[in-house]
């Protein structure tokens, strides 16, 4: 189910800026790799590139590869519909489809892409991706019900659920719980515990804890001033990288006492 | 198309559509002749869009309309795409109607006053109701003092060109501009179409409007003066003067565009009169629609016709002798 | 500074001070009427005219606005007299707005109501003299004219939209853009006679008149508008949702059709709407286009069709011998037009209840 | 590991997507129609008011086109002024009074009510404006000629039956009131929470609060919202032909009977009665009036260049 | 310049909606009291209260008194206005105003007090306020460019500099450092730690890290379920509550491994 993802050279623009430069990076199949910086670096708009997001905000492109278990996303002819069922993706804040109610929320990447399922595979699939995104106890009376009546934790863990029921092989998350109080934080954490038993997992962070706690690998991404394009300085297990990492850059980053 | 195809009508078993386009002072006659001759032919529908009379021109003219009203005579060498290549367009005058000049006092119902009078209210000359020229005419009228509001058509009308013709031809010192559709001068107040100035003259007192005297209502009128008497309009008064009326030199056959003397000084007549016609060709292209427009037109100037548009939008019914020669005008069309 | 005690609340307030009560507007607002009221019953009485109730209103309001902000000035400082006043100045526009709506509300329900009956929505004007008749063929028309406007502007309007708010980049956008804002001001007699020049020429008949004519000048006046509402409805669905669906793998045009215009829905309904508003009561070009008759057309596209606006100005116009007869058809035309959007009007509201984002912030 | 050349899997690759291609050639053709519908619209005026410009003019009394277009196109923009001047204020007060004014509940109910204005059709708007306003305003204007005549707007004699520009506007300003109202309304409600909360944090007062969030984010749309009044106000044809005491005259006075007509209603007013000539010159009029109306859309933009739209999406 | 806040009884109601139960706490004048607890037990709600923005919410009201130095701020003829001067607020998301310059975001509140305040006096309250948010040395070349072009840190600061510049007595903090980057939150904190020596601040924060670096109080809240009103569990000195609270939840939930 997962894949490795290999990003090479990677230059990534907004029109003529340039805000992510030369990124080089391989990330292992079933992990979870954290990405950290400070604001304005350039981590977000680098795990977009990793599902062709990036390309949907206007005069935005791409330079370099980026190798989806070998072949590239950014290739002649690659359909980017096809790169995202592959590799899904939670963001910041939780956005449940308003109009749409639980259950088809869970469902939306099949029903909005108009593929017909059978009743009982849809309350199959609907509990399955609930139980995976640790929220089917807590709806499973009121699927009927909109899925922006839900608290933000239980609005992410939606999220999460939709994203999984489409059963992608890689999964990005920008931020996942910086909207969200201690007692849902945990809960997405435990679950990316559990899900990278089956997905290759990015994680966008600020909170070194967070960091430390739920990842692998570590990438650390900083920038020199604004106007500055961002950079990957230093990428590593995470063990390493919070207690001796190479670079003086990344210990003064992670060793900020901040959490 | 709808026409119903229920033969059930018991006088007739003409059918099809009829349109016309034309002058908006007709617009009541025709809604009157229509009801009466789609009565008679149930299959049958005529339908008359009162636009104006330029409009009408310009559909009978451009092959747009069946037929057409107007109240100004079509030129002699118009054509027609509708009429057949040795038909011509006709100018059958079917509605005489007297213009009243309308005015709103308190508590007077008559005025008299010579043309002279009424230009120079138009004009703006006179400018309050106990003018001297106004009171001399009057006496034993108790005049206000107050402004004369004037008012006119702002839209182009055939109304005002009668009532221009009239005044430039009695009183040509005084009103010196050609006689136009639209109002020549600047002082006054416009207001659109009849209805407006009806409206206009009705709501607000010291007014003075002139306007198709089935229209006049309660409002007051003038008499005009007319050789040494002043005559009040009436349908009989009206249709005297068309009576007196010669038809324009060089038309071809059949074409009736009258010459109406309005500087008439014989006993009752009415001279502020309009007279519309109803422009059709003397033999259609379509045979059909000859006959059609034959039926209709004969049911126009039938004396119940005549009558009924008498009693229902108050003009003027033709006299015998027009009837006649319109007859003859439109015999071409069944042949 | 700070005392340790609490304090009962029974003791003076420092937050309280300066106030002017909470009755102190509406005393001042009857004082200014009541001087207004007595200043005209003086002009009234020494001058012997009638007495003005505008004239009462107006001064009497100016008073309000004058004294209220004065007092508080004093009481209560500059910026509470400011917010005092402009709360006035608004209340008092959005007040001005109810005279001339009551005022017309009042004269066409008035006059309209006396043939507001079964007849009138039964009958046409088909061999009609004088009393009686009805409008059927004119509400027939109207509808079908206006529901030709609707299919043709709605899908026109709302792809526009949709090329301006999701495919649109550079000058193509930004001059359609301008090209719409341009179009809502063109007069709509000209509409009418651009319609009529199309068509004659298209069927090579000068005389043409349709129904379907009229629909085409009138989507001329409709498609900016449900254009400029669309866009704007369209403008308000949240990136968010759009990333969130292309996340999903959803291809762009299934995320417009099922994620961004649900969403949007409701506020399209009532864009379109207002659009079906602005021009169901158009007159100058239907009477240009569609023509003129007394009788029942169910065909759109053949012969002349008759609409409510153009009955209403002609039932006003040539009224015939029977003038209070004509008028009473006219102004219960223009009741069953405002009647036909306020109906409009809740379908909208309706379809903006059914289909609005649920529980939003 | 994988240091092979990237060739993409057919997993990827794309059937190329037809439905997504036609739907936004659907889009583009939608945009594209309305340059062509607008395209036909000019060339129609274009050719037909050709005519107009040769030298044999003469259309009422006036010997060329300039001469006749000009009263017309003055009191176009004159109308249409006065009526912007009186709705555009009174408009932004009824939508600030429903947004941020008015008991909730009643919010919805006061925009519907403002809505039913939207409804009514320029006839009768034509007709309450000829047969009731009008005379409502007569007294008011007699009073001002009478007391305020030494001002040059309301020089002369009053007129005798009230249907004076101003009368035309107030009707003009109503017509486009609920248009500019829900427009602005719409904006005001968008204005961010954060900032209406910002200011009142600051003590801010209710008006305050107002000039520091909403108005100036509310700007831009304020303009749009004009723009379209500003259009229905430019080509409105029956209110003004049914109201209106025209001449062809170029005058400021508010209060008199002689006023300068409208290109739209001059076109409703001739048009029945024209042929030839006269026809390519009202259509001409109304090529004049649509330049008129690119040219204000011109300068609106122009002035939202100066103050652009702050926040919001995109 | 500082004043005290005592809470008596009070009920917030959302409608007929019961959102805070009961709360009574006295808030020492020149000292930084915390609020913390799980999402949506209140906290912003309570802190709303304080300075009467609770209302600006249709449907909104509230039950029991708030004392500050004694003046009910709920009492008969009470002015919202007047209190919302005295008790300045500061939101988790920085809302500068996005027409004004930097300028005149600063000065947005003491120009609606008086209108002709000297160019002089002006800058130097400018000045003083940014300083004193310490964002001067960031900004002082450029205070007429707009507010928004700041990035989000320096935004948050610049809405301090704002709060702080009509001299409130009583500085409200609904997590200001939420949106932010560690780099930013590090200048906030500080600045918090400055400004108590003026100010009674009241903070709210989801970082227990955070809580208990800046404040002198702590007030825990829970809610027991959804629907449930939330209400004061415990309300201690921080170090107390910290170490060895009272009440199990909040032992509990400060002792969660969250940061
Ligand atoms: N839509 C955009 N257009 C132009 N520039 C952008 C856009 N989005 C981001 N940028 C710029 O790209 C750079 C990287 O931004 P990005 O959002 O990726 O940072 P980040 O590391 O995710 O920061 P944060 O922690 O605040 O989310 C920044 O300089 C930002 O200003
Ligand atoms: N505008 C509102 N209308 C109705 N209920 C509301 C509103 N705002 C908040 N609530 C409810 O009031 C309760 C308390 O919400 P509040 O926002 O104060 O929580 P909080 O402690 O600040 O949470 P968080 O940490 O997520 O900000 C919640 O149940 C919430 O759903
Ligand atoms: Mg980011
Ligand atoms: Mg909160
Ligand atoms: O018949 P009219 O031309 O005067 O309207």
């Amino acid at each position: 189910m997962s894949k490795r993802i290999e990003a090479k050279d990677l230059n990534v623009y907004y029109g003529d800026f340039l805000a992510v430069e030369g990124v080089t990076m391989n990330i292992e199949p079933r992990s979870v790799t954290a990405l950290i910086g400070p604001s304005g670096c350039g981590k977000s708009t680098f795990i977009r590139t990793l599902n062709r997001m990036h390309e949907v905000i206007p005069g935005a492109h791409v330079k370099g590869q980026v190798l989806l278990d070998g072949d590239n996303l950014y290739g002649d002819g690659v359909d980017p519909v096809l790169v995202r069922r592959q590799v899904g993706m939670v963001f910041q804040r939780p956005n449940p489809f308003p109009t749409m109610s639980i259950r088809d929320n869970v469902l939306a990447g099949v029903k909005l892409n108009n593929r017909r399922i059978a009743k009982s595979d849809a309350e199959a699939l609907v509990e399955k991706s609930l139980r995976g995104a640790n929220l089917w106890n807590e709806v499973k009376d009121r699927l009927e019900l909109p899925g922006s009546g839900l608290s933000g934790g239980q609005q992410q863990r939606l999220c999460i659920a939709r994203a999984i029921a489409v059963s992608p092989e890689v999964l990005l998350m920008d931020e996942p719980c910086s909207a969200l109080d201690p007692i849902s934080t945990l809960a997405i954490e435990d679950l990316i515990g559990e899900l990278k038993q089956e997905y290759t997992i990015v994680i966008v962070t600020h909170n070194m804890q967070q960091a430390s706690r739920v990842s692998d690998s570590t990438a650390f991404f900083n920038i020199a001033g604004t106007g500055k394009p961002g950079k990957l300085i230093e990428y590593d297990e995470t063990t390493k990288m919070f207690s001796n990492p190479n670079e003086k850059s990344t210990e003064d980053y992670v060793s900020g006492r901040f959490g | 198309d709808e026409s119903e195809d229920t033969t059930g009508g018991e006088t007739s078993s003409i059918s099809g559509t009829l349109n016309g386009v034309g002058a908006s002072s007709m617009g009541g006659a025709q809604t009157v002749w229509i009801a009466g001759f789609q009565t008679a032919n149930p299959d049958v529908t005529v339908n008359y869009d009162p636009a104006g009379s330029g409009a009408g021109v310009e559909a009978i003219t451009g092959g747009g309309a069946d037929y057409a009203g107007s109240d100004a005579v079509l030129e002699a060498d118009a054509t027609s795409p509708v009429c057949a290549a040795d038909g011509y367009p006709v100018n059958l005058p079917v509605y005489i109607s007297p213009v009243a000049v309308v005015f709103n006092l308190e508590g007077i119902d008559s005025l008299n006053m010579d043309a002279e009078t009424i230009a120079n209210i138009f004009k703006g000359e006179i400018t309050n109701w106990n003018d001297e020229a106004i009171a001399s005419q009057n006496e034993g009228v108790e005049l206000p003092d107050q402004a004369i509001t004037a008012v006119h058509r702002s839209d182009e009308s055939g109304t005002t060109e009668n009532f221009a013709e009239y005044l430039s031809a009695v009183a040509p010192d005084t009103w010196d501009a050609e006689p136009d559709k639209v109002f020549p001068y600047e002082g006054g107040e416009g207001a659109q179409q009849t209805s407006g100035v009806i409206d206009a003259v009705t709501n607000n007192q010291g007014t003075i409007g002139y306007a198709d005297a089935s229209r006049a209502g309660e409002l007051g009128t003038v008499a005009l003066k007319v050789g040494e008497e002043y005559v009040e309009f009436s349908a009989d008064a009206a249709a005297a003067v068309v009576e007196t009326a010669t038809i324009e030199e060089g038309r071809q056959d059949g074409d009736l565009a009258f010459e109406i003397d309005r500087t008439t000084t014989e006993s009752g007549v009415y001279p502020l009169v309009l007279v519309s016609y109803t422009v059709a060709c003397s033999s259609y292209e379509d045979a059909e629609k000859g006959a059609l427009v034959h039926a209709y037109l004969t049911h126009v100037i039938s004396e119940e016709g005549q009558q009924a548009a008498a009693d229902e939008a108050g003009s003027a019914p033709i006299s015998a002798s027009i009837r006649d020669q319109i007859t003859e005008s439109i015999a071409g069309m069944v042949e | 500074m700070t005392t340790a005690t609490a304090a009962t609340g029974s003791k003076r307030n420092t937050l309280t001070a300066g106030q002017l009560s909470k009755w102190a507007p509406w005393v001042t607002l009857a004082a200014s009427f009541a001087l207004a009221a007595g200043l005209f019953m003086l002009v009234a009485v020494a001058s012997s005219t009638d007495f003005s109730w505008a004239g009462v209103a107006i001064v009497g309001y100016i008073l309000f606005l004058i004294i209220l902000p004065v007092v508080s000035r004093i009481v209560e400082g500059g910026r509470k007299a400011m917010d005092r006043f402009m709360t006035g100045l608004v209340t008092g526009a959005f007040l001005l707005a109810f005279i001339p709506l009551l005022s017309l509300m009042w004269t066409v329900v008035s006059e309209g109501a006396a043939r507001f009956d079964v007849q009138y929505f039964t009958e046409s004007m088909r061999n009609v003299v004088g009393e009686g008749g009805g409008a059927i063929h004119a509400l027939v028309g109207t509808l079908l004219v206006t529901l030709g406007a609707t299919v043709i502007s709605v899908p026109v309007g709302i792809f526009t939209a949709i090329y301006l708010v999701e495919y649109g980049r550079g000058w193509v956008a930004k001059g359609i853009t301008t090209l719409v804002d341009i179009m809502t001001g063109i007069p709509s007699i000209v509409t009418g006679l651009f319609a009529f020049a199309l068509f004659s020429l298209l069927f090579s008949d000068p005389g043409y008149r349709s129904g379907i004519g009229g629909s085409v000048a009138l989507s001329v006046l409709m498609i900016p508008t449900v254009v400029r509402s669309t866009e704007e409805m369209l403008k308000l669905v949240p990136n968010e949702l759009r990333e969130a669906s292309y996340a999903l793998g959803v291809p762009k045009w299934l995320t417009i059709v099922k994620v961004v215009l649900p969403t949007a829905l409701a506020g399209i309904a009532t864009g379109v709407t207002l659009a079906i508003a602005r021009v169901i009561g158009e007159t100058a070009p239907l009477l240009i286009i569609a023509g003129f008759t007394a009788s029942m057309n169910y065909n759109l596209f053949s012969e002349r069709m008759m609409t409510l606006p153009v009955y209403v100005y002609n039932q006003y116009i040539a009224p015939g011998m029977n003038v209070s007869a004509a008028h009473e058809r006219a102004w219960t035309g223009a009741l069953t037009l405002i009647l036909i959007v306020v109906v409009l009007n809740l379908i909208a509201r309706l379809v903006a209840k059914i289909f609005a984002p649920k529980a939003g912030r | 590991m994988s240091s092979a050349p990237a060739a993409a899997s057919p997993k990827l690759r794309a059937k190329g997507r037809p439905a997504d291609i036609i739907f936004q050639g659907i889009s583009t053709f939608a945009g594209i129609s309305i340059l062509v519908m607008l395209g036909l619209v000019a060339i129609f005026l274009v050719v037909q008011s050709i005519p107009a410009f040769g030298p044999d003019f003469d259309v009422k009394g006036t010997s060329n086109f300039l001469e006749y277009v000009g009263p017309l196109a003055f009191g176009t923009v004159w109308a249409s002024f006065l009526a912007m001047i009186m709705a555009v204020p009174v408009a932004i007060g009824i939508a600030l009074f429903i947004t941020h004014f008015a008991p909730r509940k009643l919010a919805s109910t006061i925009g519907f009510v403002i809505d039913l204005l939207a409804a009514v059709p320029s006839v009768v708007f034509g007709l309450w404006g000829a047969n009731v306003l009008a005379g409502f305003m007569k007294p008011a204007y007699a009073w001002l000629s009478d007391n305020l005549g030494f001002i040059p707007l309301f020089a002369g004699t009053a007129s005798g039956t009230g249907r004076t520009i101003l009368t035309a506007s107030i009707v003009l300003a109503v017509m486009v009131l609920p248009i500019i109202t829900a427009l602005s309304r719409e904006v005001f409600l968008q204005t961010p929470r954060l900032h209406e909360e910002a200011s009142l944090a600051l003590g801010a007062t209710r008006w305050e609060m107002i000039k520091m969030a909403v108005l100036p984010f509310g700007a831009s749309g304020i303009v749009s919202a004009s723009i379209l009044g500003l259009g229905r106000a430019l080509g409105e044809t029956m209110a003004i032909a049914m109201v209106l005491s025209p001449s062809l005259v170029v005058s400021f006075i508010l209060t008199s009977g002689t006023n300068p007509s409208t290109i739209a209603s001059n076109i409703a007013l001739s048009f029945p009665e024209a042929h030839g000539n006269e026809v390519s010159a009202l259509i001409a009029t109304g090529l004049v009036l649509f330049i008129i109306t690119i040219l204000v859309n011109g300068l609106a933009r122009w002035l939202l260049g100066r103050n652009p739209r702050t926040g919001g999406a995109k």
